[in-house]
C-alpha cells in the first residue's frame, strides 16, 4: 500500500511541476485534469485500504464534474485571436 | 409513438442510474427513481434522443473485451513509451471517414477511440463523418494504415453492439 | 414657567412674522416683558423636576438675588430691544420671521441660563445663547464678514463653554451633584479644584469677550443692531460676568491655591481687557465698533470687580451690572437709530445729528453720562463704590484700584468721542433727505432705558438694599450703595477720572482710522487647525486600498504576534502530521500557493490557485471530513468556471508589477501574517481543557434530527439558523452580480429567458435546445451528444446527494451545486441560447422561491408552535414500497437547493450570457474597451 | 493541531496576503481566496483528523469533531458567493475603465496634494478673509 | 479465509497497477515534448488506472452498495474523460500549439485549408 | 412570547424572498418592504417591553444550548433593534420617496428591495445572536447586502469605491473567522454563555491573542483608527439613502459587537489603555480629516469615524457609567448620523451638489431643509439640550469619574473632538446654507418628493425625542451597563 501511495505521490508531484511549469495554459489545464484523476485514484486508494466508503460520493462528483473546469477553458480559449496578437495558449 | 419510445427509454436509463447510485434495489428505490426522473424530464427537457437500434449483448460483449484488450496492450505501451522510451516520438493527425454518419455513431466512435491509448480526437466534421485524430508514436504509412483499419473496426463493433440492422449492414458493406 | 413660553413664541415666531409684518415683535415683546412683571411679583423662587437622573442633569430652577437681577434685565432689556425692532425693521426684510425666532428663543435662553439651578442646565442654556448668537450674528449671512464673526464667536464661545463644562463636570462628580448648593456645600480642594476653577473661568472669560477671547465680540458688532443691543450689552455677554458672580463667594471662600488663581486671573485679566478695549474704543470711528470696544472695556471690569470677591466689590459690581445693561442697551439702540437715519454709522461722516434730532440727544446724554459715571446715572453710583470697595481692600485693593481709575479715564474718554462724534457740527445744508430726524416710535425703548439708568442712579440705595443679599455671600460687609456718599477719596478719584477723560479725548486726533478688529491669534489658530488637518488628513488618509490593507495587517501582527509570543506554551506536544498521508496534499497545496504569487499570466495564477482549493479538499477528506471534501471540490470547479467566464475578457497578463522594495514589503508582510497566524494556531489548540460541545451530537442527531450524517444535520437542524443566513449571503451577492452585470437596470429582466433561439435548421438532428446558436467553429457534436446524455444524468445526482445528505456526504448545498454544474454544462455546450432554454425560469425567482421555502421551513414550525427551524421526523409506511423516513428538514435543504441553483444560474446569466452579448456588441461595433490581448 | 496543517495555514494566509496587498483586483480575488482556504484549515485543525462524523459509519470515540466542519462548510459557500461578487466588480471594473486595477481615491489625493503645497482645505480657502 | 485473502491480493495488485499507471501518466506528462502527446499520456494510462484502482477498491469494499457507485464512477469517468481531451485538443490545435515537426500527416490541416481556401495553415 | 423573538430576522428575509419573486411589479416591492419593516419595528418595540423582565431567550431548533444556537434579546439587543429599525424603515421611506425605478441606472430598485431586506436581517441577526459563530454570519448576511448596495448602479466611483470597501470588508471577515476557529480551538464551544466560563478558565496570554482578534475584526467594522481609513472613501459615494443606512447602522453593529465580546467575554479591562488610546486617536484623526474635507457627504464620513471614538472612549472606561454613556451615544448617533446623510442627499438634489464649493444660500431657497439640516448637526457637535450632548457628558463624567491621566486626556479630547465637530459643521452651515454661491448650480435642482422631507423630518423628531425621553433612556442604558458588566443575567438566562 505504500508503494501505491508512493507512485500516487510522485504522480502527483510530477503533476505539479506541469502545472507550475506550463508552458501554456492548455498544458497546465491538462495536468489538473490528470491531477483530479490522481485524486480519484487515491481516494479510492485509500477507500480500499480503510474500507471506508464515505468517500465514494465525493468520486460521483469528480468523475461527472471533475473536468467541467478544464472544459470551460478550451472552450474559451479563442485560438483566432490569439494567433493574431501573438501572445496565446503557446506563450509561456 | 417514436417520441413515447424516446421518453421511456430515458426514463428506464435514469431509473437504472438512480438505482445504482442508491445501491439499494427495492420496490421504494424503484418507485423513487421513476418519480425523479419523470420529474427531472418534465422540469427541463431536451429534445428527444432517438435511438433506433438496439442492445445486442453478443456483439456488445465482443466490443467490451476487444475494448478492454486495446486499453491495456496500449496502456502499457504508452506507458512503456513515457516511462523508459525514447525522446520525442514522432505522431500524426488524421482523417478517418465513418460509415454511419449519425450524431450518436460519430460520438460513440469518437469516445472509444478516444479512451484507447494513442489517439485522440482533435475535431470531427458532423457532416462528412469526419474523425480527426491525432495518433502518437507513428512511425510510418504503415502505422497510419494500421491505425485507420482500427478506427473502422471499432465502428463496426460499436454498430454491432448497439446500432440497428441498416446500420449494421452499411458497416458491414464499408468493410475491407 | 416663562420659559416654556419662549419656546413657544419661538417657534411661533415667523408665522407671526409673516402674518403681521414687523408688528409681529410688539406681541413678541410681551412674552420678556411678562417674565420683568413675575419678576417685580416675586423676589425669589424655585422649582426642579428631573430630566435626565443618569447624569444629575435636572430641570431645577431657583431665583436669588443675582439671578433675580438678570431676569429682571433680560426680560426688561429684551422687551424693549422687542418693542425697537417692530419699529426698526421694515416690512419685508429677508428672513426677518427667522430672526425673529431666533431672537425669542435666545430671549428665553437667557432667562434660563440665569434662573438655572442646576449647573448642567445653566450649561444647556449657556451653550444655547452661544448658537443662538451665531444665527444672530450671521443674520441673513449674505455678507462674509457676518459669516466670519458669527463662526468665530461660536467657536471661541464654544471652546471656553466646553472648558468650563469640564470645570463643572469635575466639581459635579466631587460634589455627586450639579445644584449649585450640592457644589457649593461639597467644594473640591486641591488641585483639582485649581484645574476646575482655571477651565470654568476660560468659559466665562470667552463668553465675557475678556482678554484674551475679546477679539470676538467688536466682530460680532456685524449683527443688526437690535442684536448687538441686546446680546452684547443685557444679555449674552453678561452670562459670562454672572458666572462670575455666581462662583466668587463659592471660590473665594474656598481659599488656597485656587482662590488665589482665581483671583490673579479674574481681576488681572479683566483689568488688562478695561485697559486695552477702553483704548480701542478711542480710536473707533464707527460708533458701534466704539460702543463695542467699550463694552469689551466694561466687562473687563465687570469681571475684575465681581472676581475680586469682598462684600464690597460684590455689590458694586452687580451696581454696574445694572448701569451696564441699561447704558449700554440704550446707547446700541441710539446708534440705530442714526445709522437707520443716516445710512452710516461712521462719526467722520456723520454731521449735525445733534440739532436735527434734539430728542435722539436727550436719550444718548443721559445714558452716555452713565457710561462716563457722572451723576445722577446708576453708573456713577456704581463706580463710586467700586473705587470705595478696592480702597477698603487693603495693598491688593489698591493696586486694582489704580488700573480701574486709568480705565475709567479711558472710559470718560471714549464717552466724550462718542457724543462728539455721534451729534457735534453742523448739518450740511444739502442733507435733506434725512431730515425728518429720527422715528419717534425708535426712541421709546432708549429712552426707557436711558431713564431707568438715571431713576435707578436716583434710587441707588433701594437697589443697593435690594443688592445686598448678594454681596453677603462674601466675608466683610459692603458699605451701602448711593448716589452721593459726601466728600472722600471716591469722589476726588471720580472728579480726576473725568479731568483725566476729557483730557484724554482731546489729544485723540479725530480722523485717524482705528484699529481694526483683531483676531489674529484666532485667525492662526484655526489657520493652523486646518493645516494639521490637511496635513493629518493627508498622511493617514492616503486613498490607497493596498496601503489601507497593509495597515490592517499590520495591526494584526503588531498586536497578535507579541501576544502570541508571551503566551507561548512552555511545552507541548506536537505532532508533526495528522496522517502520514495528510503530507501529500498538503504538499501540493504549498507548492501551489507558493507559486501563485509570483505568476504573471492570470490564468496560470488561477489554475494554482485552484490547486491548493483542489489539495484542500483531499485535506479535509483525509481529515474525516467527506462533506467538506465534496463541496470543496464542487465549488472550486464552480469557482474556475466564473472565473474564466470573467477572464476571457480580461487580458491575459497582470500589468507591471510593483518594485522590488515594495515587493519586499509586501512579502514581508505576507511571511510575517502566515508565521503569526500558524503561531496562534498552535497556541489556541494547546489551550484547549473542556471537551467540545459537539460531543453531545453522535447520540443526538438520529433521535432528534433523523439523521446519521452530523454534519448535514448540523447544517439543517442544530445550526440551520446559520444555514438561513448564509443562503440570505448566496441570494444577496446573486442579486448583487446581476446588478453590476446588466449595465442597465432594466436589462436585469435578462436574468429570466427573455431571447429565444431561432428554429434549428430542418435537416440536423437535434440534441440540445439551441445547440445550433453556437458559431460553427465553436461547436462540437461530441460535446452536444454527450450533453445531452449526461444532463439529467447529472441532475439525477444532484437530487440523489439532495435526498441523501442527511445520512451520507451530500445535501442542500452539494445538491445544488452539481445542479448548477448541469446548468454549466448546458451552457458552455450550447452558449447563451442553450441556457436559456435550459433554465426557463427567471434567477431572481429561483433564489426568492429557495429563500421563501428554507426561512418559510423555520417560520413554518413557528406557526406550528414550535421553535422557530424546529424539525419533526417523521416514519411513514407506505403499502407496497415499506417504510418512509422523512424528515422535515429536508424541506429547509431543499430551499438551500434552490438557492444555490439560482446563484450559479444567475452567475451564468450575468457573467456568461451577458458578457457574452456584450462581446458581440463589441464585436458589433458598440464602443467597448479594447481587449489587448486574449484568454489563452 | 500537527505541524505540516500549521504550516499549510501559514503558507496560506502568507500567499494570500501578498497577493491580497496588490492592485489588480484578480490577484486581490485570488488573495482573498488562499486566505480563506487558511482561515478554513484553521478552523479544521481545531479538531483532531478521525473518521467521518456518521453516525453508524464510525465510532463516536474516533469521529472527528464535526462542528467546525459545519462552520468551514457555510465558510467555504459564503466564499464562494464573494468570489462570484469580486469577479463581477472586476468585470465591471474593466468594463469602465479597460482594466482591473484600483485605483487610489480621488478626493484624498487632491487632501494629499494640499498637504504637500503646505496648503490649507478648501474650505477654508472659500471663507479665508481677504 | 482464503477467499479473502486471494480477493484482497487481487485488490492489491489491482490497486498496484492503477498506481503505477498513475505515475507513467505523470512522467508522461512530465517527459513528453509537446502538449498533444503530454496529452496522450497523461488521459490515456489515466482510463485503465482509474479502472484497475476502482475495481481494487470494489473488491475490497464489497458491498453492494458500494460497488454500483463505483460502477458508475466508472461509467462516468469513461464518459467525460473522451470530451475534456477533446476539447482541450481542439483548442490546442486551433492555438497552434501542436508541434509541427513531430507531425508525419496532418490532415485535418490539409481539410481547413481546403474550406478556407488560402486562409488555413 | 419567545416566538417574537426569532422574526426581526425571519421576517425581513421572507420580505427578500417575495420581493424577488415580485421583481417585475415595483409597488407590490414597496408594499411589501414597508410593511416588512414596519413590522419589525413594532415586534422589536414589543421585544423590548418584553426584555425589562429579563433577556429572551430562544434556543432555535429546539436544540438547548450550548448545543445549538441561542438567539439572546435582552435590553441591550433590543434597544439597538428599536433603534436600529426605525431607522432603517425611515431610510427605507426615503429611498422610496427618491423614487427612480428600474431602467434608471442609478436606483435599480428591483435589487434595492430585497437587498435592502436582506441588510435588515443581517443587523438584526447580529444583535440577537448569542452564538459567536453565528455573529459571524450576521454580518456576513448585512456585508454581502452592503456590497451589494454600495456598488448599485455600478458607476465608475462606485466601482472604486465599492472595491475599497468590500476587500477590507472581506479581510476583517477573514479575521473573524480566523478568530472564532482559534476561540472553538481553545474552548470547545461557540456558545457566548459557555464562552464565559471557558475563556475565563484560560491562559491570559491566549485569551490575549483571541481578545486581540475579535477586536481587530470588530474594529475594522466599527472604523476604529487606525483600521478606519476606508470608510471615507467608500461610504460617500453610495446612493443617499444608502451611505445613510450605511453610517447610522453598520459600523455600530461592530461597535455593538464590540461592546458585547468585550464585557461578556473579555472582562476586566486588560486592553482598557490601548481602547482608550485607539478611542482617542480615533477621534481625534477623525475629526481632522473631517475639518480637511470640502465635501459634506466626506465630511460626515469623518465625523462618523470620529465620533466611533467616543463610543470606544466609554467601552474602554469599562465602567457601569462608561458603558451607560457609550450604549445611550450609540442610539443616538445611529439617528443623527443617519438623519444627516439623508439631509445631505436632500441637499444634493436641491442644490446639485455636496460641494461646499459649487453649494449656497440654501437657508434662503431652502428653508425647511436648513432646519433639517441645523438641528442634526448641532445634535452630532454635542450642543445642548440635545443627547449627542447627554451622552457627550455621560462620557465626560465617566471619564472624570475614572480619574486616570489617560482618562482625563480622552475628556480633553472630547472636548476638542467636539469643538472641531462643530467647527466643521458651522462651516458647511456658512458656506452651503449662507454664503451666496459664485455661480449658479449647473444642474437644475431635483425636486425632492414629500416623503422625502417627511421621512428626514421624522427622523429629525426622532433625534429630539431622545433629549425629551432621556431620562427613561439614560436609565435603561445604565441597567443595560448594570447588566452587562455583571454577565451573570446574560449566562443565567442562556444557561439555566
Ligand atoms: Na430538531
Ligand atoms: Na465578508
Amino acid at each position: 500500500m505504500i508503494v501505491v501511495a508512493v507512485f500516487l505521490a510522485a504522480a502527483a508531484g510530477m503533476t505539479l511541476i506541469r502545472i507550475v511549469r506550463g508552458p501554456s495554459t492548455l498544458d497546465r489545464i491538462v495536468a489538473m485534469d490528470v491531477l483530479l484523476a490522481i485524486t480519484v485514484c487515491a481516494i479510492a486508494a485509500e477507500a480500499a485500504w480503510s474500507r471506508d466508503a464515505t468517500g465514494l460520493p465525493i468520486l460521483l462528483g469528480l468523475s461527472l464534474l471533475g473536468a467541467v473546469g478544464s472544459v470551460a477553458v478550451a472552450r474559451f480559449a479563442d485560438p483566432a485571436a490569439a494567433r493574431k496578437s501573438g501572445t496565446g495558449v503557446g506563450e509561456s | 409513438m417514436a417520441g413515447a419510445r424516446d421518453r421511456l427509454v430515458a426514463v428506464a436509463a435514469l431509473t437504472v442510474v438512480w438505482m445504482l447510485l442508491w445501491g439499494v434495489f427495492s420496490w421504494l428505490t424503484l418507485a423513487g427513481g421513476l418519480l425523479v426522473s419523470v420529474l427531472v424530464l418534465a422540469v427541463f427537457p431536451l429534445p428527444p434522443v432517438t435511438f433506433a437500434g438496439r442492445l445486442r449483448p453478443v456483439g456488445l460483449l465482443r466490443f467490451a473485451v476487444r475494448f478492454v484488450v486495446d486499453l491495456w496492450v496500449a496502456s502499457f505501451q504508452l506507458a512503456w513509451t513515457a516511462l523508459a522510451g525514447r525522446r520525442a516520438p514522432r505522431s500524426a493527425v488524421l482523417a478517418v471517414r465513418l460509415a454511419v454518419r449519425s450524431d450518436l455513431n460519430l460520438t460513440m466512435c469518437a469516445e472509444a477511440v478516444s479512451l484507447v491509448p494513442g489517439s485522440l480526437i482533435v475535431d470531427l466534421d458532423r457532416a462528412a463523418g469526419v474523425l480527426y485524430v491525432h495518433v502518437f508514436d507513428v512511425a510510418g504509412p504503415a502505422d497510419i494504415a494500421r491505425f485507420r483499419r482500427e478506427v473502422r473496426g471499432i465502428e463496426r463493433r460499436i454498430v454491432e453492439a448497439v446500432g440497428s440492422d441498416a446500420e449494421i449492414a452499411v458497416v458491414g458493406g464499408g468493410e475491407g | 414657567m416663562l420659559l416654556g413660553a419662549h419656546l413657544v413664541a419661538a417657534v411661533l415666531a415667523p408665522v407671526l412674522v409673516r402674518w403681521a409684518g414687523p408688528r409681529a415683535f410688539y406681541l413678541l415683546a410681551t412674552v420678556p416683558a411678562a417674565v420683568v412683571g413675575w419678576a417685580v411679583t416675586h423676589r425669589s423662587g424655585q422649582w426642579s423636576q428631573p430630566w435626565v437622573p443618569g447624569l444629575g442633569l435636572s430641570l431645577a430652577f431657583r431665583v436669588d438675588t443675582l439671578s433675580w437681577l438678570l431676569v429682571l434685565l433680560v426680560g426688561g432689556v429684551g422687551a424693549l430691544v422687542l418693542v425697537y425692532c417692530g419699529s426698526y425693521f421694515a416690512p419685508g426684510t429677508e428672513g426677518l420671521g427667522r430672526f425673529a425666532a431666533v431672537f425669542t428663543g435666545f430671549a428665553g435662553a437667557m432667562l434660563g441660563l440665569v434662573v438655572s439651578d442646576d449647573l448642567l442646565l445653566m450649561y444647556v442654556f449657556w451653550e444655547s445663547t452661544t448658537v443662538l448668537s451665531y444665527l444672530l450674528i450671521g443674520h441673513t449671512g449674505v455678507d462674509r464678514p457676518n459669516r466670519r464673526a458669527a463662526l468665530q464667536a461660536l467657536i471661541v464661545t464654544t471652546a471656553g463653554g466646553l472648558a468650563m463644562l469640564v470645570g463643572l463636570v469635575i466639581l459635579g462628580e466631587h460634589a455627586g451633584g450639579y445644584r449649585w448648593s450640592q457644589v457649593a456645600a461639597a467644594l473640591l480642594d486641591g488641585p483639582l479644584l485649581t484645574v476646575a476653577v482655571v477651565l470654568i473661568l476660560v468659559g466665562a472669560l470667552s463668553k465675557s469677550a475678556v482678554f484674551p477671547f475679546s477679539f470676538w465680540l467688536p466682530a460680532a458688532m456685524a449683527a443688526p443692531t437690535p442684536v448687538s443691543a441686546y446680546l452684547h450689552a443685557a444679555a449674552m455677554v453678561k452670562a459670562g460676568v454672572f458666572l462670575v458672580a455666581g462662583f466668587a463667594p463659592m471660590v473665594v471662600a474656598a481659599g488656597g491655591a485656587a482662590a488665589t488663581v482665581w483671583r490673579v486671573s479674574a481681576v488681572g485679566l479683566g483689568l488688562v481687557t478695561m485697559l486695552v478695549g477702553g483704548w480701542m474704543a478711542l480710536f473707533q470711528n464707527d460708533l458701534k465698533l466704539l460702543l463695542a470696544y467699550g463694552t469689551v472695556s466694561q466687562l473687563g471690569l465687570l469681571t475684575a470687580v465681581l472676581g475680586f470677591g469682598t462684600a464690597g466689590t460684590a455689590l458694586a459690581g452687580v451696581a454696574m451690572v445694572v448701569a451696564h445693561a441699561l447704558f449700554k442697551a440704550a446707547l446700541f439702540l441710539v446708534v440705530g437709530v442714526i445709522d437707520k437715519a443716516a445710512g452710516t454709522r461712521d462719526l467722520r461722516r456723520l454731521d449735525g445729528w445733534g440739532r436735527r434730532a434734539p430728542l435722539l440727544v436727550a436719550v444718548a446724554v443721559p445714558a452716555a453720562m452713565s457710561m462716563a459715571g457722572l451723576p445722577p446715572a446708576i453708573g456713577f453710583a456704581g463706580k463710586e463704590a467700586v473705587f470705595a470697595a478696592l480702597l477698603d481692600a487693603g495693598v491688593v485693593g489698591r493696586l486694582v484700584l489704580a488700573g480701574v481709575v486709568a480705565g475709567s479715564v479711558l472710559t470718560v474718554a471714549y464717552t466724550a468721542r462718542f457724543l462728539w462724534g455721534a451729534f457735534a457740527g453742523r448739518p450740511a445744508a444739502d442733507d435733506a433727505t434725512v431730515a425728518a430726524g429720527a422715528d419717534g416710535s425708535l426712541l421709546v425703548a432708549p429712552a426707557v432705558l436711558a431713564a431707568a439708568g438715571v431713576a435707578a442712579g436716583f434710587g441707588a440705595q433701594g437697589v443697593g438694599r435690594v443688592l445686598s443679599p448678594y454681596a453677603d455671600g462674601f466675608r466683610g460687609s459692603a458699605d451701602h450703595l448711593a448716589l452721593w456718599h459726601g466728600p472722600g477719596v471716591p469722589l476726588v478719584l471720580s472728579v480726576l477720572v473725568v479731568a483725566g477723560g476729557l483730557l484724554l479725548f482731546r489729544l485723540v486726533p479725530a480722523g485717524r482710522s482705528g484699529p481694526r478688529p483683531g483676531g489674529r491669534g484666532y485667525e492662526r489658530v484655526m489657520t493652523g487647525t486646518d493645516r494639521l488637518a490637511v496635513e493629518v488628513t493627508g498622511a493617514t488618509q492616503r486613498g490607497s486600498l493596498p496601503f489601507y490593507l497593509a495597515l490592517i495587517l499590520l495591526v494584526l501582527i503588531a498586536t497578535a504576534g507579541p501576544a502570541m509570543v508571551a503566551g507561548w506554551p512552555g511545552s507541548t506536544a506536537v505532532r508533526l502530521w495528522e496522517t502520514p498521508s495528510h503530507l501529500l496534499p498538503v504538499a501540493v497545496l504549498i507548492v501551489a500557493a507558493v507559486f501563485a504569487v509570483p505568476a504573471r499570466r492570470r490564468l496560470t495564477a488561477v489554475i494554482l490557485v485552484g490547486v491548493t482549493g483542489y489539495a484542500n479538499a483531499v485535506v479535509f477528506l483525509l481529515h474525516g471530513a467527506p462533506d467538506l471534501a465534496l463541496t470543496q471540490f464542487l465549488v472550486e470547479t464552480v469557482t474556475l468556471v466564473m472565473v474564466v467566464l470573467v477572464l476571457r475578457r480580461l487580458p491575459g497578463h497582470f500589468s507591471q508589477r510593483p518594485g522590488a522594495w515594495r515587493r519586499r514589503i509586501r512579502v514581508g508582510i505576507g511571511v510575517a501574517v502566515g508565521t503569526v497566524m500558524a503561531g496562534v494556531g498552535h497556541l489556541a489548540v494547546s489551550a484547549r481543557q473542556a471537551a467540545p460541545v459537539s460531543q453531545a451530537y453522535p447520540e443526538l442527531v438520529v433521535p432528534w434530527g433523523g439523521g446519521h450524517n452530523i454534519v448535514n444535520v448540523i447544517l439543517v437542524d442544530i445550526r440551520a439558523w446559520d444555514t438561513m443566513g448564509e443562503v440570505a449571503v448566496l441570494v444577496a451577492v446573486a442579486t448583487g452580480v446581476a446588478s453590476l452585470i446588466f449595465r442597465r437596470a432594466g436589462r436585469l429582466h435578462r436574468r429570466g429567458p427573455v431571447e429565444t433561439p431561432s428554429d434549428p435548421p430542418r435537416d440536423e438532428p437535434v440534441w440540445l435546445m439551441a445547440g445550433h446558436t453556437v458559431e460553427a467553429g465553436r461547436r462540437s457534436t461530441m460535446v452536444e451528444v454527450v450533453t445531452r446524455l449526461l444532463f439529467h444524468v447529472i441532475l439525477l445526482l444532484s437530487v440523489y446527494l439532495l435526498l441523501t445528505g442527511h445520512d451520507t456526504p451530500g445535501g442542500g448545498f452539494t445538491g445544488g451545486l452539481v445542479a448548477g454544474l448541469a446548468l454549466t454544462v448546458r451552457y458552455l455546450a450550447g452558449g447563451r441560447y442553450e441556457l436559456a432554454a435550459a433554465a426557463p425560469v427567471d434567477a431572481g425567482a429561483v433564489l426568492g422561491a429557495g429563500l421563501l421555502v428554507a426561512v418559510g421551513t423555520g417560520a413554518g414550525a413557528l406557526v406550528l408552535g414550535g421553535q422557530v427551524l424546529q424539525s419533526a421526523v417523521l416514519d411513514l409506511h407506505v403499502p407496497l414500497l415499506g417504510e418512509v423516513h422523512v424528515v422535515t428538514s429536508t424541506l429547509f435543504d431543499v430551499g438551500v437547493y434552490l438557492i444555490v441553483v439560482g446563484l450559479v444560474l444567475d452567475v451564468l446569466r450575468s457573467l456568461g450570457a451577458e458578457v457574452d452579448r456584450h462581446a458581440a456588441a463589441a464585436v458589433a461595433g458598440e464602443p467597448a474597451p479594447a481587449r489587448k490581448e486574449e484568454l489563452v | 493541531m500537527s505541524v505540516s496543517l500549521l504550516v499549510a495555514v501559514g503558507v496560506l494566509f502568507a500567499a494570500g496576503t501578498v497577493l491580497l496587498l496588490e492592485r489588480t483586483l484578480t490577484r486581490v480575488l485570488l488573495g482573498v481566496m488562499l486566505l480563506g482556504n487558511g482561515a478554513n484549515l484553521l478552523v479544521l485543525a481545531a479538531s483532531r483528523a478521525g473518521a467521518p462524523p456518521i453516525v453508524g459509519v464510525a465510532d463516536p470515540e474516533r469521529m472527528t469533531d464535526p462542528l467546525p466542519q459545519a462552520m468551514i462548510l457555510t465558510a467555504i459557500v459564503i466564499t464562494l458567493g464573494m468570489t462570484a461578487f469580486l469577479l463581477a466588480l472586476a468585470y465591471r471594473s474593466w468594463l469602465l475603465t479597460g482594466h482591473d486595477e484600483v485605483q487610489d481615491d480621488a478626493e484624498d489625493r487632491r487632501v494629499r496634494e494640499l498637504a504637500d503645497r503646505d496648503e490649507g482645505s478648501d474650505a477654508e480657502a472659500l471663507e479665508a478673509p481677504r | 479465509m482464503g477467499v479473502t485473502a486471494v480477493l484482497d491480493a487481487v485488490a492489491g495488485l489491482c490497486l498496484l497497477g492503477g498506481a503505477l499507471l498513475s505515475l507513467a501518466a505523470g512522467v508522461g506528462l512530465l517527459r513528453f515534448p509537446d502538449l498533444l502527446s503530454r496529452m496522450h499520456a497523461a488521459t490515456k494510462p489515466q482510463v485503465l488506472g482509474l479502472l484497475l484502482i476502482l475495481s481494487g477498491a470494489a473488491i475490497r469494499l464489497g458491498t453492494v452498495v458500494d460497488i454500483t457507485t463505483l460502477v458508475l464512477v466508472g461509467v462516468f469517468q469513461l464518459i467525460t474523460a473522451p470530451v475534456a481531451a477533446h476539447m482541450v485538443g481542439r483548442a490546442a490545435y486551433r492555438a497552434g500549439l501542436v508541434r509541427r515537426e513531430l507531425l508525419l500527416v496532418d490532415e485535418l490541416a490539409a481539410a481547413r485549408g481546403r474550406e478556407h481556401g488560402s486562409g488555413g495553415e | 412570547m419567545t416566538w417574537l423573538v426569532p422574526l426581526p430576522v425571519v421576517m425581513p428575509l421572507l420580505g427578500a424572498a417575495a420581493t424577488l419573486l415580485m421583481f417585475r411589479r415595483p409597488r407590490v416591492q414597496r408594499a411589501i418592504s414597508v410593511s416588512v419593516l414596519t413590522a419589525t419595528l413594532v415586534v422589536s418595540a414589543a421585544l423590548l417591553v418584553l426584555a425589562a423582565g429579563g433577556p429572551l431567550v430562544v434556543a432555535v431548533g429546539g436544540w438547548p444550548a450550548p448545543l445549538g444556537i441561542v438567539l439572546v434579546a435582552d435590553q441591550l439587543a433590543t434597544l439597538m433593534l428599536v433603534v436600529s429599525s426605525a431607522v432603517t424603515l425611515c431610510v427605507l421611506l426615503y429611498s422610496i420617496g427618491q423614487g427612480g425605478a428600474d431602467g434608471d441606472e442609478e436606483h435599480p430598485l428591483s435589487v434595492y428591495h430585497p437587498t435592502y431586506l436582506i441588510l435588515t436581517a443581517g443587523v438584526t441577526n447580529a444583535f440577537l445572536s448569542g452564538d459567536l459563530f453565528n455573529l459571524y454570519v450576521g454580518f456576513e448576511i448585512l456585508l454581502a447586502a452592503s456590497y451589494v448596495l454600495i456598488t448599485l448602479g455600478g458607476t465608475e466611483t462606485r466601482i472604486r469605491a465599492g472595491t475599497t470597501y468590500v476587500v477590507v470588508s472581506l479581510l476583517s471577515s477573514v479575521i473573524f473567522l480566523a478568530g472564532i476557529g482559534l476561540i472553538y480551538a481553545a474552548t470547545g464551544t461557540l456558545n457566548m454563555a459557555q464562552l464565559v466560563e471557558r475563556l475565563d478558565a484560560l491562559p491570559d496570554g491566549v485569551r490575549l491573542v483571541l481578545q486581540g482578534m475579535l477586536l481587530l475584526a470588530f474594529g475594522i467594522k466599527a472604523a476604529i483608527f487606525p483600521l478606519s481609513a476606508w470608510l471615507p472613501d467608500s461610504y460617500p459615494t453610495a446612493p443617499a439613502p444608502v451611505t445613510a443606512v450605511f453610517a447610522g447602522l453598520l459600523t455600530k453593529v461592530g461597535v455593538y459587537a464590540i461592546i458585547r465580546t468585550e464585557t461578556l467575554l473579555f472582562p476586566g479591562g486588560r486592553v482598557a489603555d490601548l481602547l482608550m488610546v485607539a478611542a482617542l486617536s480615533t477621534m481625534v484623526v477623525g475629526i481632522l480629516g473631517a475639518v480637511a474635507q470640502s465635501d459634506i457627504k466626506r465630511l460626515l464620513s469623518f465625523t462618523l469615524v470620529s465620533h466611533i471614538g467616543y463610543l470606544l472612549f466609554g467601552v474602554g472606561l469599562a465602567s457601569r457609567a462608561g458603558l451607560s454613556a457609550a450604549v445611550f451615544y450609540t442610539l443616538h448617533h445611529i439617528v443623527v448620523q443617519t438623519t444627516l446623510l439623508l439631509v445631505a442627499g436632500l441637499v444634493e438634489r436641491r442644490g446639485g451638489s455636496t460641494a461646499l464649493d459649487r453649494l449656497g444660500g440654501l437657508a434662503r431657497t431652502a428653508p425647511v431643509l436648513a432646519v433639517l439640516f441645523l438641528l442634526p448637526a448641532l445634535n452630532l457637535a454635542g450642543i445642548p439640550p440635545f443627547s449627542g450632548f447627554l451622552g457627550k457628558l455621560g462620557l465626560i463624567q465617566a471619564g472624570a469619574g475614572e480619574g486616570s491621566a489617560l482618562a482625563w486626556l480622552l475628556v480633553a479630547g472630547s472636548a476638542v473632538t467636539s469643538l472641531l465637530t462643530l467647527y466643521a459643521l458651522a462651516r458647511v452651515w456658512n458656506l452651503a446654507f449662507w454664503r451666496t454661491p459664485a455661480t449658479d448650480p449647473a444642474a437644475a435642482p431635483l425636486r425632492s418628493s414629500r416623503l422625502m422631507v417627511t421621512s428626514t423630518a421624522v427622523l429629525v423628531v426622532a433625534g429630539m425625542l431622545f433629549t425629551v425621553a432621556a431620562g427613561p433612556l439614560y436609565a435603561l442604558t445604565d441597567t443595560v451597563a448594570a447588566d452587562l458588566l455583571a454577565r451573570s443575567p446574560y449566562v443565567r438566562a442562556v444557561l439555566p
